[in-house]
Formats: structure tokens, C-alpha cells, sequence
């Protein structure tokens, strides 16, 4: 079992061990600023997501984002993000010496903006591969593709052909069957699905004024846990393709079920928000942990 | 939200990567507020301005529920001792967080995560012709203000104190101002000044040269925008320790957006908590300090 | 404000108070066994909605059937009911007599199966309404109607002539779009529909094991609380028919949200659980409370 | 799922309806166990075999996360006092909830809902030749019995008490079987009879004229089994008192199943926790008792 916490592969990229970071809940960047090489010395994810680029840059949502709830977190970002040109001038080559495979989570509105943004940032020698966001429901793009498995495979079978890098699919969870989604993204070529990605919501205060600058967000965190642990679930019996699991992440056991759920990596995101080292935590819990048949872990 | 400039030239203090069980020393009463100290084994002696997101070890997150994240406090007040830093706090009980907080005994854990953030600036960088600083602040804005004010007074910066209250009831924080001289202005004329400590900002800067000072500002939003309006208009330096709502301290989450005044947002926890008044919209933040 | 928690109508159906109950969640002849009449003197809910009833009895799932999340319930009971004939004979009589308009949850797997139940029914005079239940993700009947908005309308097609007492479709959160279903339900007819049902979970431990004896199951409680606010105000926007929501309602300020966002009637569920009076508190607090504008409420 | 009979003329004392706050009193020690009394200011005096659904006053759901749900727990002693019926409970700390329970000190608030569910049932109504009652107990399986023996000495009904423990550490609860005679058995032989208690109870039972016994059973599954199985044989009449998940107590959630013998289930909380050994189909419910 101590093995659960070693080696992996993920597409052809190997991996220390299969804790890495979800989209969003990691700037490596700033991180540096706030805690120096520190960062470097100890990074805890064994490949790093960036955050989510699209073609142009984004000044993201009005304040406030964020919304605490019971055992979650609300929040509704809005893809800030320098653009593809920023990004690739000043964040990828910062990111490429953080000295673990590099995944570039990317969304376009539409295939025909998604296809360069694809084109460019495979073309870069320094990303392993590219997470393909097409379920950020905080950004009002119009259509969401990843709601419907014929958008999901449109949009793939114009992207497939632009990279031989791997091309991870991340889900959205807001759908009655995610496995139809994964399953249209295995059919044109995806090399990997990711979910669950936040789970539509709004805090709305007892006079009716929505609390968020946007209105609405997306739940993450312990409560969306079991959710998430039924898509995983689902989603990997569905596909041959492996499956990058995430929602909820606090403690090895939590790693650890997404495992056996069928997951192949497992993401940590809004609990690195509490602690910045609690992928390393997860991490050392998940290769101590001893299984009790049938029992709750104590990690 | 273009990250500020690489290297932070800023005299931050880098924060130990992680989060480090701190140890609660005292829990005192001040006011209506809470004076929290804790010892910091292995973390490093934090800037002025600088703050530390901070939990109880014991019921906080985790299985449980709210509070969940980790919260951003000031650090007030900063002294080596034997056993690392002792670390104080000033605190004001309004949810689910700060109550939690309120409540820890000396012995029990204290998580923190810090220092963090951008601190104050010494008057000379922001003001060449600085005669030396005016700080302004109100409520549980004195935090900030009080470590600031010694180490101004340990490098010999001449320094002048305004302090606002709402009311008696609302004043606490004095402690961490002893021994030093502070002008008082309260809502309810209870002490010092009737009136908002902006009326005497504005006294100061009008019988003063504007041109020689230097404003720092920390307190309730109302307040610091009155500050940064003032300061603007008289065309004074200052800087304002601002606060927006933090899941994660170190710019991770982007949800501590602050609107800038050349457009977009900046990250507060990374390119903040302290920020030249004239870099930002308004002192308004949605979110904040709705208390 | 206070007249929040003051009487009201769903459907023409003429209410004390706001507060109902949410279905399978409080079984007032069950309930007197354990309390005795105080459970008639001090009935908490304007509105008695009996858990859901089959055609035909059925045990419900093996167990275990529950399983406790940070902040949520996790349950996968499978509907054990007594059957039309059961409940008709023995259930009826009784609950006519808690002096609440009464609701009927009904359920079948498929148009013809549902038809016969919902005229024998809504042929009683002791039964106000009925509640159309289409979602529970705890039975597999093969299709779920309430995942597609076509599906849901040929329900209502079917149902609608049968009965001129209220119809209330009783929507699934397991959708990437509920105001779509809600129109369809709207467009054919139904007289109100209530949300959210449980969302689709699965514990899954360490092991691999499921924990519940069916598998998969539905999470409630505050866990889906700012879940169920975005579904009632995006279909409260949608449609002119009454809605009755419910999700994760613990609080007099979280009943004021749902009625803020839309709802005309707030339902409590899993909140009885830990306190059979919680619905009797939600009540009182949403009398006392007072907005502060833009603010978290005190209760 | 057919509910059961309505009228429940089975000797169960209704609860008010509702939670209520009562007050922990003391909260003791005995062996890997703890022994936790309130005071109920307003409730009746269970039945023995009944059980209370507890939640501690302060940080127990709500905003909160586990413990969610209130816990079930058998009431082991019940005397009149002057502030109402003083309740205890025997607790083993294994999760979450028992974990905030045992922690609770005097003075503190305990909510509870109860007194639950279906009583043991008195010798007689379940063998008319009834000459006695055996009680078998394991574990902190040993409260409903402890309150049972209280009561069928009050009435005079003669009592033998057969209790397994593992091991020394999990010897625990001796106290509330003061001033009774009781015969031990422990798997690691440190007390009593080495092996399992239902070792003295089939000895018993063959010395015995099975056919005057009436065994009252209370443990952990595997020993609940091993009870049923051995008393089907030979045709005792046997109550036991069962576990299983419960989320509400009162028949709200039909989360407590547990197969019947004649097919589908019950639901525990109201048709149990003391059900007649011959009506179910196992006493391994799925879910209960993995400790
Ligand atoms: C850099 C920085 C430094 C700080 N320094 C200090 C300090 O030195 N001392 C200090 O006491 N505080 C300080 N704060 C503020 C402190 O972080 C907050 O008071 C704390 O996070 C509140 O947490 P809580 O759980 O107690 O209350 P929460 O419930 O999280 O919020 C507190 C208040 O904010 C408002 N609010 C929050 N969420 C909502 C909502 N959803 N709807 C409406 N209103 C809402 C409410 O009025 C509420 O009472 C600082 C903040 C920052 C960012
Ligand atoms: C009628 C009745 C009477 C009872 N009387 C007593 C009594 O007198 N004294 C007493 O100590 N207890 C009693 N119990 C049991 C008590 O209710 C439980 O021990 C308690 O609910 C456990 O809650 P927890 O939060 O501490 O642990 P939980 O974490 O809820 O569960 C405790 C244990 O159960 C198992 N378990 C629970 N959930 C899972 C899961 N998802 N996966 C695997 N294993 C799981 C685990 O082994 C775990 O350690 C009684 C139960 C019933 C139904
Ligand atoms: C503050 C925040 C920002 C996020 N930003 C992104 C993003 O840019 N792109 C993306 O694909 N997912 C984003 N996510 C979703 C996470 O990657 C992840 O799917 C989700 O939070 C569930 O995991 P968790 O419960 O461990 O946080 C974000 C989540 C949070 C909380
Ligand atoms: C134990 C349990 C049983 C339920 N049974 C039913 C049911 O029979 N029919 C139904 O329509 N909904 C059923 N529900 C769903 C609730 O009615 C409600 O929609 C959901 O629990 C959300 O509300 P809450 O968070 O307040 O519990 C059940 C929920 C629970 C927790
Ligand atoms: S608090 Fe998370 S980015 Fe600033
Ligand atoms: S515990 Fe809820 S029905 Fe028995």
C-alpha cells in the first residue's frame, strides 16, 4: 500500500508520486515571492497545472470571489491571467524551472480561438502536456462545451490534430452523466480526463443581494468530496483513458479512495488555500496509510 | 492583474514555506477587542505591515466546517524571546474565525502561515523631502500602525500618532500604544476629539507643510478612503494597509482582487496588504470590513 | 420582514407558514411512535409532504444506507414505502389527520406505470397536492425524466389530464441546466416545482470498497446549501409557477435565502435529523430576523 | 418495510417532542470507556433497552462539519434526582462524535432527544415459563444491561450476568454492575473464564432446563451472533439489543435497517433497538459495531 504513494506515469510523463496541484489553487510564481526557494526546495506537487490562460489577457471578476461555506469554499474567479503572450514571455519560463513536469491548463471561447491557444503553448518545449478547461463555469462564454458530448468531441477533433502532446480533458461536473462527456473525449483522441472541476453555486445573503461580484461561482473543497468520488468512479469504469481525480482533497485517505475510485493522479486544491504544504501532507499520510478493510482510515 | 515586478525590492520578510504550529502565550482583553500572542519557534522576525493567516490547531477545517480557511491578521507586535519570535495580534471578534481565535488558551496551538505581504516603506522612499510620519488608524487598523511606530521610533523617525474610535465601547488596542504620543478622536467625543480622526489629519496637513509628510493608514474602509481622498487632494505620500477578503495569503486563490487605479486588479495578499494610496481605485473594497 | 414567517399559499393551497417539510425526511406516523401527540400539538410544518410512494412496496436498498460527510448526509434509503395499496389504506387516513394540507410524493418507473398512481391518488379528498418525483438518484429505474427536459414533458403530457389538484415536479440537481426541466414542467401544466433533490455521491473508502449497500447515494444538508441557492434562483428567474426550495436549510437565514432567491415555500430536510423541532426554529428565527443590508445574518 | 404495530404496546416511554438541553454532571473513567452523566431537567425516566440520540451543545453541526448528525446511545443508569432524571451513558471514544462527547466536562450543555425506541421486554411475556433472565453483555454493550438489572431487581426477578471483555484495556463499565454478581470471561484469559463470554452462556444454558431461560444480549455483532445462533438451537427465547447507523432515532430517515427474518426490514430506531432474536435475520448488520 506504501507503494500508493511512489511512482507514476501519467500519459508517458513520469511522476515521483501522484500528487499534483489542481488548476487555480497554486501560483507557483507568487508563491515564490511569499516564501523564496523554499518553494523550490519542497515543491509538493509531482507535476505542476498552471492556472487556467486563455488567448487574451484577463483582468477576472469583480470583488469579492470568495465565499466560505460550511466545509467549502465559493469562489468566482474569473480567470484572471496575463494571456497567451504573457504567459509565455514571463510565467513559462519561470515554470519550467520549477524542475517537474509542466501542464498548461488552457480555454478559449469556441474552437476556432482555443486552436492556436493549443498550437502555441504545445509548440513549447518546456510543457509536458495541456489541460484543456472546457468547464470553468465562472466565465459566461456563452455555450459551455463540456456540458454536451457532441461540443466536447467537436472541439477535440479540431484540437487532436494540432499536437502530438498529451491533451487532458477537464470535466465538468454539472452534467447528468460525466462519463458520456469522457467518453466523447476518449472517442477523438484525448489522452486523459480531470475532475471534477467546481460545482455551480451562489451565496446568496437573506435580503436576496448575491454576495459575489459575479453572482455565481463554483463550490469546492470537503463538501463536494463524495461528488466527486461518484464521478471519478463513474467516470473511470467508463473510459481506458486514465483519469486525473480531484475535489475535496484533505488527508491521504482522501488520495487514497480517488485511487481506488480509479484515479490515476490525484489533485489537491482548495486545501492548499489553508496549507500551503498540504499536498506534502497528503502526500506522507497517503504512503503511511494502512487500509482497514471495510473501515474509515486513520491516516 | 499584471504581477508586480519580480525580486519585490519591497523589504518583505519571506515567510518558511508551509504552515508551523505557533504556541499561545496570552490572550488578553483590550477594549472591545482581544490582544493574542503567541510564540513562533522557527519563523523569522516579521516587517511592519506584514501579516500571517492564522488557525487554531484544533477545531478548524478539516472534517469540520466553518471556520474552514485560515485567516489574515497584522502582526502588531514583534519581540525575540528565547524560544523564537513572540508574535502579538490584536483581534476583533466578528465570526465564525476571529471567535474561534478569541476563545484559544494560553498552551494551545496556533497554526500560522508568514510573515506575508508587502510592507510599509520607510518615509523617505515614498517622500524625499520627509520631515518624518503621520500615522493614521482606527479600530483593529491600530495593529499594523503599533509595530510600525517602533520600528520608526528605533530608527529615529520622528513620528505622530492619530487614533479613531467610534466609541468608548469601540476603543481598544491602546496598550500596544504605550509610551508613545497619540491624538485621539472619537465619534461619540468620549475622548479627545469629537469627530473622525480625518478631521485632525486634515488639521495636521494643513498646518504642516503637506510637502514634508508622510501618511500611513490602516482602519476601517470609510476611513482609509477619507485618508486617500485627503491625501490626494493635498498631494501627500501615503500608504494604506488595506484589507480584502483571503483564502490563501500567498496568491494562490486570486481572490483578494483590489482594484488598481491604472485598471485591473492587483492580488493584496502578494502586492499588498500595503499599498501606496495613490496605486489604488478606492480604499472601498467589496467584501472587506463589512463589520 | 417578520412577515416572512407569516402565512402564505403554494398552488392555491392556503399555508400557515412557510415552512414544509422535505419528502423522506419526516415520517409523522413513525414520529408518533417515538413522541406521542406532541407531535400533532406542536406539528412544525405548514405542509406534510409524505416520503415517496411506488405502485408497488419496496424494502429500499440493503444497508448501510447512511453515510456522514464534513457537513452533509450521504444516504441511499431506495425508497421503502408500503405501495399505493398500503399507503392508501393505512398511511392516508392517519396523516389526513395532522391538520396540514397534506402532499403526496409519488413515483413510478415510466409514464404508465406513474399514470395509475397519481389518479387513485389525487382521487383523495384528504390529499391537497402531488409531488412528481423524477430524480431520485437512488433508484435505478433506468432513465431518470427528470434529466431531460423532453423526458419531463411527456411525463407531464401523461399526467396532466389525470388530476386538476396541484402538480408539483420535484426537479433533479443533477443537471447541467434545471431551468430548462422546470419550463418543460411549467410548459405542460405542473403547478409548481420544488428543488433540489439530493446530488449524486458515492463514499467510497480507501479500499476501493463502497461503503453504502447500494453503491451510490444523494448528499444533503449544508454541504449543498449555495448549491441549491444557484438552482432555485436560476429557475425561479426561468418560470412563473410557484417553487419550493430546499437544500441544506439549517437556519431562519437560510430559509430567508431561498425565499430571497425565488422560492415561495422553503422545505427542510436533513435538519430533522438532528433535531425533529429544527423546522420549528427555522420558523421562528426567519420571524425574528432583520437583514442587515449586504450582510451575514444573525441569526 | 411494514412499519410496525400500531399502539407499540411494548412498555416504551415516549420522549417529549424535540431536543432539550440537558447538563453533563460528571464524565468518569471506567477502563477504555467513559461513563458520562446529564441531568434532564424535563424528560421521563427511559425504559431500560432504550436509547437517547446525543449531540454536544457547542460545536456540533450547524455551521459545523463532523460530527454532523447526532449519535445513539443506550441509557445505561437513570435515578430521580432533584433537578430532574440524571442519565448516564457508557461511551467508547471511536469517531468523531463519541471522540466530542468524551470530552464534554461538568457544566457543559449535552442536547438529547429520547428516551427511544422499543424496551427489553419483561421474562415472562417472552417464555411464560420464564424463571429468570440471563443477561450476556460485551463491550459498551454493557449499558442497556446495566439499567436492565437494576430494574429486574427492583421487581424481583431473579438475574445471572455473563460479560465478555477482549482484553484488560477494554475491561471497562464494572461500575454499573456494583452490588451484582457477575461471571467474566475475556479473550486474553485476564479475568475469568479465558474465551468468549458465550462460552458461559452455552454452558449455562446446557446446566440450565433451557427451557425456563430467558437471555437479554447486548455486544458487539459477532457476539449478538453467536448469542442468536446458539439460543435458535436451542430454542431460548432471546432479546437482543441492537446497533446500526442511525441518522435521526425517530423514524425519519429509514437509515436503520436491519433484515427481518421474514424478509425485508425494520427500521431500529422504532421497531428496536431491542428486537426479539428470532425476528431478524442476522445480527451482523451491515455498517454497526466495525470498531
Ligand atoms: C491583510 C489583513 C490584515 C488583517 N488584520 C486584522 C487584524 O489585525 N485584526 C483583526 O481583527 N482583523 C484583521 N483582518 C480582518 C480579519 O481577517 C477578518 O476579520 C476575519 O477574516 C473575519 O473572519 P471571521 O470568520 O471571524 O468572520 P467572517 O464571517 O468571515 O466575516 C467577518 C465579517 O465580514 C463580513 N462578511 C464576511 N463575509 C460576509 C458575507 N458573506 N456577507 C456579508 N458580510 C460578510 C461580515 O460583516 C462579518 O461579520 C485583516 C484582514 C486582512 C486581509
Ligand atoms: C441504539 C444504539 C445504542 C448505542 N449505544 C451505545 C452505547 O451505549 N455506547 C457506545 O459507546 N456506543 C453506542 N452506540 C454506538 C454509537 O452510536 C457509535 O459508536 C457512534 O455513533 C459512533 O460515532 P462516531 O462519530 O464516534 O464514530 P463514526 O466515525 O461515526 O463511526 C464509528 C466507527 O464505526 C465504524 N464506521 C462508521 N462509519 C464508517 C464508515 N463510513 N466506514 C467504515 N467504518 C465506519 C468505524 O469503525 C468507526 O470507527 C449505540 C448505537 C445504537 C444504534
Ligand atoms: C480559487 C479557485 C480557482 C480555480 N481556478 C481554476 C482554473 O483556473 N482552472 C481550472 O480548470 N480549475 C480551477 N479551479 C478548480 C480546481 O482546479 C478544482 O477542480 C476544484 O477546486 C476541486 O478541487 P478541490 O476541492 O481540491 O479544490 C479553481 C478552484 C478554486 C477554488
Ligand atoms: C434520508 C433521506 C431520504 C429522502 N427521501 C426522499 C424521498 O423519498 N423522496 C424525495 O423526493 N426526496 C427525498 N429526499 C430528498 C429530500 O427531500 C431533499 O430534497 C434533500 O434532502 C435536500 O434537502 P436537505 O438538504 O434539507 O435535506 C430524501 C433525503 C434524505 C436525506
Ligand atoms: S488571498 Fe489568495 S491570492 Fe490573495
Ligand atoms: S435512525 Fe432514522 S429511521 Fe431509524
Amino acid at each position: 500500500m506504501s507503494t500508493l504513494a511512489g511512482p507514476t506515469t501519467l500519459c508517458g510523463i513520469e511522476l515521483a508520486h501522484p500528487i499534483i496541484n489542481a488548476s487555480g489553487t497554486f501560483d507557483a510564481i507568487a508563491a515564490r515571492r511569499a516564501f523564496g526557494d523554499g518553494v523550490l526546495e519542497r515543491f509538493p506537487f509531482s507535476a505542476y497545472v498552471s492556472k487556467t490562460i486563455t488567448p487574451e489577457p484577463r483582468a477576472g471578476n469583480p470583488p469579492p470571489r470568495l465565499w466560505e461555506e460550511a466545509a467549502g469554499l465559493v469562489n468566482s474567479i474569473g480567470l484572471p491571467n496575463k494571456g497567451l503572450a504573457g504567459f509565455l514571455e514571463s510565467d513559462l519560463p519561470v515554470l519550467a524551472a520549477l524542475g517537474v513536469p509542466l501542464i498548461v491548463s488552457v480555454m478559449a471561447t469556441g474552437a476556432e480561438r482555443f486552436a492556436p491557444l493549443v498550437e502555441e503553448v504545445a509548440a513549447r518545449s518546456e510543457v509536458a502536456a495541456l489541460e484543456l478547461n472546457v468547464s470553468c463555469p465562472n466565465v459566461h462564454s456563452g455555450l459551455i462545451v463540456g456540458e454536451e458530448p457532441e461540443e466536447t468531441a467537436a472541439l477535440m477533433r479540431r484540437l487532436r490534430p494540432l499536437t502530438a502532446k498529451p491533451l487532458i480533458v477537464k470535466l465538468t461536473p454539472n452534467v447528468a452523466d460525466p462519463a458520456q462527456i469522457a467518453l466523447a473525449a476518449e472517442r477523438e483522441g484525448a489522452d486523459a480526463v480531470s475532475l471534477i472541476n467546481t460545482i455551480k453555486a451562489a451565496p446568496i445573503l437573506a435580503d436576496g443581494s448575491h454576495w459575489l461580484g459575479a453572482g455565481a461561482g463554483g463550490l469546492s473543497g470537503p463538501a463536494v468530496r463524495t461528488i466527486a468520488l461518484r464521478q471519478v468512479s463513474e467516470v473511470a469504469a467508463a473510459v481506458q483513458i486514465p483519469v486525473v481525480g480531484m475535489g475535496g482533497v484533505e488527508r491521504g485517505a482522501d488520495a487514497a479512495a480517488l485511487l481506488a475510485a480509479g484515479a490515476t493522479v490525484v489533485a489537491v486544491g482548495t486545501a492548499s488555500f489553508r496549507d500551503p504544504l498540504a499536498a506534502a501532507r497528503v502526500r506522507s499520510e497517503l504512503g503511511r496509510l494502512v487500509p482497514v478493510a471495510g473501515g474509515r482510515e486513520q491516516a | 492583474m499584471p504581477a508586480a515586478a519580480s525580486g519585490d525590492p519591497d523589504g518583505r520578510v519571506l515567510a518558511p514555506f508551509g504552515r508551523r504550529r505557533g504556541e499561545v502565550v496570552a490572550n488578553e482583553p483590550s477594549g472591545r477587542y482581544r490582544i493574542i500572542s503567541a510564540v513562533d519557534a522557527s519563523g523569522p522576525m516579521p516587517a511592519a505591515g506584514q501579516f500571517y493567516m492564522l488557525a487554531a490547531a484544533e477545531r478548524w477545517g478539516g472534517d469540520g466546517g466553518r471556520p474552514f480557511l485560515p485567516r489574515a491578521f497584522s502582526v502588531a507586535a514583534a519581540e525575540r524571546s528565547d524560544d523564537g519570535a513572540r508574535l502579538s495580534f490584536l483581534l476583533e471578534d466578528v465570526g465564525p474565525g476571529t471567535g474561534r481565535l478569541a476563545e484559544l488558551g494560553a498552551g494551545e496551538g496556533l497554526m500560522l502561515t508568514g510573515p506575508l505581504g508587502r510592507p510599509f516603506s520607510p518615509p523617505r522612499d515614498l517622500n524625499p523631502a520627509a520631515a518624518g510620519a503621520i500615522l493614521v488608524g482606527g479600530g483593529v487598523g491600530l495593529a499594523p500602525l503599533a509595530i510600525w511606530r517602533r520600528a520608526l521610533a528605533a530608527r529615529g523617525v520622528p513620528e505622530r500618532t492619530l487614533l479613531g474610535f467610534r466609541d468608548r465601547e469601540h476603543a481598544g488596542g491602546h496598550e500596544l500604544f504605550r509610551c508613545s504620543e497619540v491624538r485621539v478622536a472619537s465619534e461619540d467625543g468620549h475622548a479627545g476629539h469629537r469627530g473622525y480622526v480625518t478631521d485632525l489629519l486634515e488639521r495636521m496637513l494643513g498646518g504642516d507643510s503637506a510637502a514634508t509628510a508622510v501618511v500611513y493608514a490602516c482602519g476601517p474602509p470609510a476611513m482609509l478612503e477619507a485618508v486617500r481622498l485627503l491625501c490626494a487632494e493635498l498631494e501627500v505620500a501615503a500608504e494604506l494597509a488595506m484589507e480584502a477578503p483571503m483564502a490563501c495569503g500567498f496568491g494562490a486563490c486570486f481572490g483578494c482582487a483590489v482594484p488598481l487605479a491604472a485598471g485591473g486588479y492587483m492580488r493584496l495578499c502578494v502586492d499588498g496588504p500595503v499599498v501606496n494610496a495613490a496605486d489604488v481605485e478606492t480604499a472601498l473594497v467589496a467584501g472587506a470590513g463589512r463589520r
